[in-house]
């Protein structure tokens, strides 16, 4: 008997500053179902990466160098950013 | 030019590149490493940066300055790596031929910088801890010195 | 300090005075002189002052920002004589713990300096002439090009 | 038969940028009625130095280093300043 899942896709998170140092790494690498958006994402990162959930909800995500809204596809690159709230000055 | 140095920022240099005699008003402001936030005790802050998305978000935002203000010239540097206390750690020079848009775009370039900018900088507390800085997650100082917090302190690379 | 100098105002200098571990921000203000005012092209400027009345307007000056904002340190220099196009006839620098005190104050204190403190601005314009510029007394370059107006144009002294 | 008059005092009027330049001089000193305010003065400058006149519902005035309003009296010491709106910056 066949088990029957969404076809899943692996996207590299690249992280900054708090978020990086909770991982311990630069990039995650973490499974989404195909057409998530960056919402979905958002909460993988949480799921997969337990030290990270405390600042999930916070993160804000780039795709390249632009901002990418919660409502924004996955990039058919596989990689994004994500890095808590900005505090340069 | 250079927007993000790990160099100590010129400041001079950016504002006499600033001058023109198309203007009547110069204005700078310097960013400094502060030794006291809310009664704790800084002893140097490190920077840290995407460095692709800061250059592209900092050259945006004086693309968006110049549609705003008649600028004829907008210097914006970040310095990153570790900082002592009193350095400078973002210059803004513009200049305007007359000093309101010089003020107003000034203030706008900053008060943009800290919201967009993907640079953080991390508090190295005089009691020997650090601890990024992250605006609207808690009030880091505060915190950072209650036990059982629900985002444990963070501990610092050096 | 020098509030009121002949020579070139050394606007580094006088940044790097005011900065301070507890301070966050310095901004600094540069009145330049400008080459086009109202379509008329100038070729230098000449500043004339009442010394004393002039240096303690300043000092009043100083204290009254520090009343209003919590600043550090205030620095204001104007410079006198012949100015070429591009040199810079005042400089205010001020540093605070936070930055909207910092850009207040300074910009407060350039708008109140123009306004009560006893110093004149000769223009030299292009077509040889010169003309003293008083704010509300009528729109200078447009009148220095009127012929029969009320208030002949003035002749200067070089 | 003798002419009774006001009795007059002398008062020196140091001018700066426009207002000396019209005068021609760095000082000018005009004659004023005793108990006279700096608004009389306003007035006397005008009729005593024409050129001066088309300045003089402009003129700032300063006893010592602080401004005079109108209302002002006439210093003990007979110096007063005058100058036109001021233009540094």
């Amino acid at each position: 008997m066949t088990v029957t899942s969404t076809p899943q896709i692996s996207v590299s998170v690249r992280l900054f500053a708090a978020a990086r140092e909770r991982a311990g790494a630069e990039v995650v690498t973490v499974q989404v179902p195909v057409n998530s958006r960056i919402a979905d994402l958002r909460i993988v990162i949480g799921e997969t990466v337990p030290s990270l959930k405390p600042l999930a909800a916070h993160l804000l995500f780039a795709i390249g160098t632009e901002y990418a809204t919660d409502d924004a596809p996955l990039p058919a690159s596989g990689e994004v950013v994500a890095f808590p709230p900005v505090s340069g000055g | 030019m250079i927007q993000l140095t790990h160099d100590p920022i010129d400041f001079s240099a950016l504002t006499e590149s600033v001058r023109s005699p198309a203007c009547g008003a110069v204005v700078l402001f310097l960013g400094t490493v502060r030794e006291m936030t809310n009664g704790a005790q800084t002893l140097r802050l490190a920077y840290d940066a995407y460095p692709a998305m800061a250059e592209a978000k900092i050259a945006e935002l004086e693309a968006m300055a110049r549609e705003r203000w008649p600028l004829q010239e907008v210097r914006i540097v970040h310095r990153l790596g570790t900082l002592e206390l009193g350095e400078v750690s973002v210059a803004i020079a513009v200049s305007s031929p007359h000093r309101a848009d010089a003020f107003d775009a000034g203030r706008w370039l900053i008060d943009r910088f800290k919201a967009v900018v993907p640079i953080w900088k991390q508090e190295h507390w005089a009691d020997g801890t650090t601890e990024w800085v992250h605006p609207g997650i808690a009030d880091p100082p505060a915190e950072s010195r209650e036990s059982g917090s629900p985002l444990p302190r963070e501990r610092g690379q050096g």
